[in-house]
Order: structure tokens, then C-alpha cells, then sequence
């Protein structure tokens, strides 16, 4: 398989320079993805992380309205306490910081120790866990966190810049989990630079439902549909765990390999399914926010939205893979 | 001095880990691939590798230096889930040893350390992942002192026994790490953790061999 | 190949459906995007269109800033002319309307014949062939329209938001046309719904040069090299035809199907390239823009900036695929 | 009426190219994967079928009619670069014809369709484009017209030299449309719009039969 990559060692490195060089209002260093301005005294900070390979989750998400700091590790792989430590220390302004976390073991253990060997700062940590496609959590590692990272970091990021202390911006952070969720389907496997073949085998007529982000195998195999029995799938799955009603917040999310067009066919099902159970969709987003390098395929992330959600939502937000509303 | 384990021991289980690791990095990804996200056999690569840069650089004057050296290396270098669990074992191990390094004294310390992994992963035996390797050689380990082998015997057995557990995850049914989302579908597949820890426990037999 | 599609007759109305349901900003009829909020009286209108399989070009980049109406054809299909006029109607604020023409034959008299039809607005057109893979134009269809489609778009959407007249805002959309090259490449070719198969066949150790948008085969073959080496060599061919110097305005654009980190590689390439040539990024995109369906690969696109072209750059602007400044 | 050319005459030629356009719908994308961007079957079955649906929803009751609306309707239906290029073509020669229709009448005003089709595309033979089809098959008729011969025998001789035509860009290389972009790699390939005119001919000729 051909990547646009100098070497499969390199490209973590590689893309980082790229990013650094692309966009002025970041800085790079060992590493860690920050706001060039750094910390803003007295303000809450965030802090993700998680492998690469997912772009622009998260160092794309890092600036005024989301993020402080982001800890990209290497393709597929959690980032390494150092990074953690390095990056919360940076985004401290003094009223701590908190760490936004996907729920799979290797986030969740390298974050933990970093927390406790940064214990100058006070921490907070947040789980997210909003894929359904897990179920039996006491049979599994729990639910994995995929696309409700990105609202967690856009809402609990503009009640952070409104100047709310730790625990207030860790409680919103768990309310916008809570009220989320996400089931993915993906048409093809995603291929790593460094297996350089892709990580799982899919036939012509089949999809894989409840992928995750790491190209790994979802739980079962199903035939190919039209893209309305496809949309319906995940949005049944979705309904059956969290009753869609009243206002939502929606985002049709591409793997990184299906073009936009694709996206906004699965959007207007989504939508249309939303409507047949009475609910609405308030907010959207429709594009490539949490992907898993080049698979083709989507997830859906659905969240109940609330006044105060509604608004931190709506709130500025200005980095290089979310702007609006300055 | 028979009996006695040095510095110059543990050095060449690292370097045999590594090269091992270096040798099987394709196999176990492959495996990762099959229930996880087929990165295993590059973390570790990468892990192994800085070690023995580190090791280089710093040169250890003890066993337990080599072995804290090795775990927080892995800690430092590897991220993902093995990175913390397999830095744990080193490091916990290391801590745990009295100088000098008897056989007995190095199968305490072994438990202690695969004792840590359990506690940070929250796994037990049977849940499909490396404890089903290191479980077993730990048992295996301090069995065989107790009934009097020498280090080469006792390395012996803990290999043969970790290899034994790593087989032995191929029918089980994943309920920790990645491969516990694939619920059913992870069974007939070897955990690519329990094989990674096979690996390193025959690099351990080999050192002494 | 596995599309996230109903059908493949109904992609296009399908996808349009959900662009109207993501975004209350835009009006969808009759195949044509429009500003929901309608024209601005006195504002000269920017009308653009093209083949659809591009997104988000061009639909996603009507809004305040940007244009007023997109006209998407079928999949890399031009546009009819029936589209072009209702578009141009609607966008015409009394100030007259710019049509923004990527050069393809297609393109070219869908649009001519629709500006003939519609002789009740003045209507003035620019034609954007930025493609330096197309040599010897008197052999040719002339040079195609790419990447630069989007500065023209922005630039001159900027100037017209201002208030310029017509003959100001196609002066200024020349400029950019005139100041802007790109280059293409290609790892895979795409697959359109209607074919479902590749339209071209690359093996692995090839990539594909001076490709266009539309999934075409470009000039000639070269062996897959590392991403700096396709770097430079779509660098050298964009200097040769346009000497890099001064402030740039630089573009690493997707074509559909490659993974945002790979992009951000590229870029680093494309800026070290840059520099080493004296000149200075001090504008850049990184991500899928001007993209053709599924395929793997990206263009450049560079632009000569000056200080009315970088101030107009700058500009807010508000639509559902480019967004900063408001 | 031998001799005579009626809207019956005209209604079947364009179902004829309709069902010629929809059987080589894939093998005409083929062509155009080749040194284009596979879509000119698609975009041809589309249009066809739309003047199917124009000609029955609005009945023609001349020959001119049938063939302005099925151009206008190829206009605002095909898009691309066909679209206006085939829509021009039957437009002008719908526009050209006299009522009645004589065969030699239907000859000049073929002609007349391939140059409005010469001057929008400003193509000329050579270049790889559905002129090269086109052109031949004015030629051929008219020539066929000034010999006598009488309407089958003419459409069939058109037919022929559009086919020759066609086939006879494949050594070209393209200097107009998408083709042109490819330079010296276009060489090899029959053009996709002078395959489908040669279809479009051959559809009268049966008409005719
Ligand atoms: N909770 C756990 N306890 C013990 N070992 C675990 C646990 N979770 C995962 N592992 C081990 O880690 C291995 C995967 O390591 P690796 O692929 O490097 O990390 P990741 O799963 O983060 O990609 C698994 O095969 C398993 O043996
Ligand atoms: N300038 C031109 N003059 C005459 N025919 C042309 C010209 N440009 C393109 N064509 C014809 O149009 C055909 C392509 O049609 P189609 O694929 O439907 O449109 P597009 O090229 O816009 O995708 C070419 O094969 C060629 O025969
Ligand atoms: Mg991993
Ligand atoms: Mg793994
Ligand atoms: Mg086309
Ligand atoms: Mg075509």
C-alpha cells in the first residue's frame, strides 16, 4: 500500500512539523501540541491525547475554545506519560488541568500515571465511553470513547474559557459523555504506515459493524447496504441504548477514506431517521473529525443536548480543525 | 558463581528480549491485527530498542538497575497498553530485588512484578492477555526453585510455561485490552501480549543458557 | 467497490438533501446551493459549479464571504445551463454576477450558454486554469482548472462582500488565477458510483503525475518515491512555470481518500521546499478542499500573494467547508 | 412517401440511439475511463432517456420538433461537454430542416448540425473528438445524396464513414476535450463521443431500414 510518508518511524514526527509549520497559532515541542500563547492565567486546562492516526482529533483541536495542550502518540498507539506530564504542566494557568481520556486500557493506565507524577497540578480526568458497539462491560474493557471526544472537548473547552473552576469543567465534561453516544460501520480496513497492509480483510459485500478507531475488527460482519439500511443500522443501535428525543446534537464523521459526499448521503438518512422518531437535530457536523487514517466508512455520534450544552456548543471555538462563532 | 545472578545475565536478557522482539515483530502484529489494532510488535520494537540505548548510555552497575532501567524505559518509549503493563513488570521486579541475586530471591521478585501488571490491568488469568504468559512462568519459576533446580532448568520451565499460557489464549474469549470489544470474535486467535511475553521469558532461558 | 450510497443515480439529490439538512446557512433547489438569506442588495453575486464528486467544492463554499450560489452537475459532470441561469438569477443583487469557470470544455459551454440565456444580468466570467501538468496549450483543452478555484472563490468573494463592482471583483479573481499554480498526484485513482470501478488502474510501486480532479489519468508515470521526493517533484514543477519568491499562499490539498497526517507530512515538505527557495509560506491549507470522490493522493497549489490579495485572504469568511474571521 | 422523411421517421431514430446509448451505456464510460473521466455512458443514457420522456409528455408533429426538442432537451439534461456539443448538434439540425423533409434536405441540414457543433467545440477533424465521426458521416450523406441514392441507402453509407471515423481516432492524439490532457497517452484509444456518434448513426440507418 502507498502512503505519502518520508518512513513509517518518521511520519508521527513528520506530520507534527507539518502542523507546526502550517499553523502559527500552535507550537510543537517533544512531542506535545500547545497553544503558541500558552496557558491563560486563571483558566481551566484541557489536555487530550491518544494515538495518531485519528486527525484531526486531537492536535487539530488544540486553541481558544477546545483544547490547551495535545499529547499525539505514535499511529494507532496511547502517547507516553511524559508527554502527558510535559503537556499538563504547560496547559496549567493555575486552576488546574483536565485530561480528557478515551476509555481504552493503554489511554487510560498512561494518562493515570501521569496524573500521579504531575501531583503539583491539580488534575481532573474524564473517561469517555460512547460507543454502543461495546456491549457487556464487565465482559470488556468498558465502552470505547471514538467521536463524543470531540464534543467533549469543544463543550467542557467553552465552559473552561468562561473561566469555571476544575470541577465544574469536569462535570460538564462527564454530562456531555453521558449524553452521548456512537456506533461506526466501516466499508474497508485502514492500513498502517508501519504494516503497510491493511489490518483486517473485508469482502466486496460485506461491512464491519461497530469499528472502533483503531482500524481494529468491529463485532460482527453484515452484507452491504444502501447507505439508508447502513445509517439505520447505526442509528437503531444508538436508540436502542440512548432514546433519541427532543433537540440532538449529530455528527456523521468519516473514517477518513469516504468522500464528503458519501457523508452527507448517510447525513440526510440520519436526519430523516431522527425526525421519524421525533426528535431533531439541532446542531451537526458532517466531515472527518475522528478518523482511523484512510478507512473507508462512518460513525455517528448522537448527543442530548440541553440549554447550557447548546450553548457552550454554539460558543467560539477557534483552532485549526473547528472555528467558529468569533 | 553458580547459583548467583548478575548484571551481565540480565543485560543479555534484554538485549535477547530485544532481538527476539526485533525477530517476531511482524508475527506479532499480525497477531494484534487479527483482534487489536496492529501496533503490538512495533511498540515493542520500538520499546526494546531504547532500551538498549539506555542501557548503553547509562550503564547499569546491578541487576535491579537493569531492570528498573529497562521498566521505566518502557514506560517512557512504548505508550499504549504494554507499554505501562511490561514497564511495571521490569520496574517492579528490579525494586524487588536483593543484592546479590539469588534464583529464589529473582522467582520472589517475578511474582511481585507480574503481581503488579494484574493490579494495573485489573486481568486475571484466563482473561486473555500477557498474564496468561507471565502467570503461569512466575508459578513455574518459583515451582522449580522450590524443588531445586538450577537457573537454567528454572528459566527453562518459566519459558516452557509462558510459551504453554500464550498457546493457551488461542480458544479463550477476550475480556480485557483491545480484543474485548471483538467479544466472540476473539476467540481462535493468540493473544499477541502472551506471545510478546513468551518471547521474552525464552530470551530469559537463553541468557542463562 | 462499496459507496455509501442509495443508488448511484440518485448520489448527487441525495447528498444535496443532507447538505440542506446540515446547514440552515444554505438553500437547496432545483440542484442549485444557495445563501439561505438570499442575495445582498447592491453586493456583486459569485456564482460557481462544476462537476459534483469535489466536495466540499463547491457547494460548501457558499456563504457570506464566499459564493453566493453553486450549481453541482452529476458526478464530474459540468453542470446544465438551466442550473447556471436559476443560480444566477438568484444571486444577482442589482450589482451584477461573477462566474467563476474551472477550464474544462464541459465547464466552459454549460456556462457560456448559460450566460447567453440569461442577458438580463450582467453577468462577467472568469476562467481558472491554474494546472501546470497541462503543457502546450495550443495541443490542449488549455489548462485545467484546480486548486486555485478556491482562492478565487475566497478572494474575489472577499472583494465582493465589500462592495466592488462587477468589473473590480473579476479583475481581482484574474489576479489570483494569474498568480496561482498547481500540480497534482495520485497513489490510487477513484471510483465513481456510476462506473464502481477504478477508473484507472495503478500498480503499487506507481504513483500517477499531473493528475486533474475529475479521476483522470494525468501526464505520465513515475515510480512511488517518499513524500518529500513528490513533494519536490510537484514543487519543481510549479516553479518552473512560476518562479516561488516572495509571500505565498500555499494549499496541500486531499484528493478524497488520503489521511489528514499524511497531508500535514506533505506540508512540511512543501515548506522546507519553500524556504529552500527563498520564498516564505505565509498563508497555507492543509486538508481535503478540491477533492475527486474516493482517490488517494494530493495537489499543491501555490499563490503570489500581495498586500490586497493577502488582506482580501484574511477576510471573514463563513461557509460550511471554509470558515475563519468573522 | 419514399423519399420522405416524417416524424415517425425521427421519433424512432431517437428511441434507436436511446437503446443503442443504454446497451453500450458501459462499454461507452469504458472508453471515456480510459482517457477520460468514465462518465460519458452515464451522461448519454441520462439524456436519451430524458428526450424519451420530453417527446412523449410534449408529442412532436414535425420532424423539426422532434429534433429542436430532443437537442434542447440533450442541453439541459446531459451537462458536460457532451451535453451542449450533441445538444447543438440536433438543435441546429432540427432548425435547418424544411417541411417537407427530403432527403437532400436532411443531408444539407446534417451538415449545418456538424459545423454549429464545429464552432462551439472549435474542433476540427483530427482532433479526437465526436467530430471525427460526425464529419465523415455529413460528408458520406451528402455525397450519398448527390449519387442518388435514396434514404436507406444513405443513412447506411453515414453510418459506415461515422464508425470508420470512430475507429479511426484510435491512433490519434487528442487535442481537444479531457482527452487532450493526456498528451501522447491518448494515443491507443478510440474516442468515447466519436464511438457514441457512430452509434447515433447507425440508430438512423436502422430507423431507416
Ligand atoms: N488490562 C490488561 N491487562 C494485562 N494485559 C493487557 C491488558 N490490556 C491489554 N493487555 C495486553 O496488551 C496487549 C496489547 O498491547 P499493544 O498492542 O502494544 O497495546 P494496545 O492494545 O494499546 O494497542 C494485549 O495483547 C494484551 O496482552
Ligand atoms: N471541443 C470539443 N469538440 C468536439 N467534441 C468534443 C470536444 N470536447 C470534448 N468533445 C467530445 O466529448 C466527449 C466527452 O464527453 P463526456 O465524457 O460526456 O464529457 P466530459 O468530457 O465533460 O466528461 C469526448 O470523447 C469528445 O468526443
Ligand atoms: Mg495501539
Ligand atoms: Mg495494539
Ligand atoms: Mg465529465
Ligand atoms: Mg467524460
Amino acid at each position: 500500500m502507498k502512503k505519502l510518508i518520508n518512513t513509517a518511524e518518521s511520519v508521527v514526527e513528520d506530520a507534527l512539523n507539518g502542523l507546526a509549520a502550517a499553523h502559527p497559532s500552535l507550537r510543537v515541542r517533544d512531542r506535545v501540541v500547545y497553544r503558541a500563547e500558552g496557558p491563560r492565567p486563571g483558566k481551566v486546562g484541557l489536555v487530550s491525547g491518544g494515538g495518531s492516526g485519528h486527525e484531526p482529533l486531537h492536535a487539530a483541536f488544540v486553541g481558544p475554545g477546545m483544547l490547551d495542550a495535545a499529547c499525539p502518540g505514535e499511529i494507532f498507539t496511547s502517547p507516553v506519560p511524559d508527554q502527558i506530564i510535559d503537556a499538563t504542566r504547560a496547559a496549567d494557568g493555575g486552576a488546574g488541568v483536565l485530561h480528557i481520556v478515551k476509555n481504552y486500557t493503554g489511554d487510560v493506565l498512561n494518562f493515570e500515571m501521569a496524573a500521579e507524577l504531575c501531583d503539583d497540578v491539580p488534575v481532573a480526568s474524564v473517561l469517555v465511553d460512547d460507543d454502543v458497539a461495546v456491549q457487556d462491560s464487565l465482559y470488556t474493557a468498558g465502552r470505547r470513547g471514538t467521536g463524543a471526544t470531540l464534543f467533549v472537548e469543544k463543550i467542557a473547552g467553552a465552559l473552561a474559557e468562561e473561566g469555571a473552576p476544575l470541577e465544574e469543567v469536569a462535570r460538564v465534561a462527564r454530562e456531555v459523555d453521558d449524553h452521548s453516544r456512537s456506533f461506526g460501520v466501516a466499508l474497508t480496513s485502514c492500513v498502517t504506515p508501519a504494516a503497510g497492509k491493511p489490518t483486517f480483510d473485508l469482502p466486496e459485500d460485506q461491512v464491519e459493524l461497530g469499528i472502533g478507531i483503531h482500524g481494529e475488527p468491529g463485532r460482527s460482519r453484515a452484507p452491504m447496504a444502501p447507505a439508508r439500511e447502513l445509517a439505520a443500522l447505526a442509528m437503531e443501535a444508538i436508540h436502542g441504548d440512548l432514546p433519541l428525543r427532543d433537540d440532538l446534537l449529530v455528527m456523521v464523521n468519516g473514517m477518513g477514506g469516504t468522500p464528503l459526499i458519501e457523508l452527507y448521503v448517510v447525513f440526510a438518512e440520519v436526519e430523516a431517521f431522527v425526525r421519524g422518531k421525533g426528535a431533531r437535530v439541532v446542531r451537526s457536523l458532517v466531515g472527518n473529525y475522528v478518523t482511523s487514517l484512510d478507512m473507508q466508512g462512518f460513525s455517528i455520534t448522537v448527543c442530548r443536548l440541553n440549554g447550557e450544552l447548546t450553548r457552550l456548543w454554539d460558543a467560539p471555538v477557534e483552532t485549526p480543525g473547528l472555528r467558529w462563532g468569533r | 558463581m553458580a547459583g548467583m545472578l548478575d548484571t551481565d545475565l540480565f543485560l543479555a536478557w534484554t538485549e535477547g528480549a530485544a532481538r527476539a522482539v526485533r525477530l517476531h515483530r511482524d508475527r506479532l502484529t499480525g497477531l494484534d491485527a487479527a483482534i487489536g489494532d496492529a501496533d503490538h510488535g512495533t511498540n515493542l520494537d520500538r520499546g526494546f530498542t531504547e532500551v538498549g540505548k539506555a542501557l548503553t548510555e547509562w550503564p547499569p552497575t546491578s541487576p535491579a538497575q537493569v531492570l528498573v532501567s529497562a521498566g521505566t524505559t518502557l514506560i517512557r518509549r512504548v505508550g499504549g497498553a504494554s507499554g505501562p503493563l511490561y514497564g511495571s513488570l521490569f520496574r517492579q521486579l528490579g525494586k524487588s530485588l536483593d543484592t546479590p541475586v539469588t534464583l529464589a530471591g529473582f522467582a520472589a521478585a517475578f511474582e511481585s512484578g507480574v503481581q503488579a501488571v494484574e493490579r494495573l490491568g485489573k486481568a486475571a488469568q484466563g482473561d486473555k492477555t500477557m498474564i496468561d504468559a507471565l502467570a503461569p512462568a512466575a508459578r513455574a519459576l518459583t515451582q522449580a526453585v522450590q524443588e531445586g533446580a538450577d537457573e537454567h532448568k528454572a528459566f527453562e520451565r518459566a519459558a516452557r510455561a509462558a510459551e504453554e499460557g500464550a498457546k493457551a489464549t488461542i480458544p479463550l474469549r477476550a475480556r480485557k485490552g483491545r480484543a474485548s470489544y471483538l467479544g466472540e470474535r476473539s476467540i481462535g486467535h493468540e493473544d499477541p501480549g502472551a506471545a510478546s511475553a513468551a518471547l521474552i521469558m525464552a530470551a530469559l532461558a537463553e541468557a542463562a543458557a
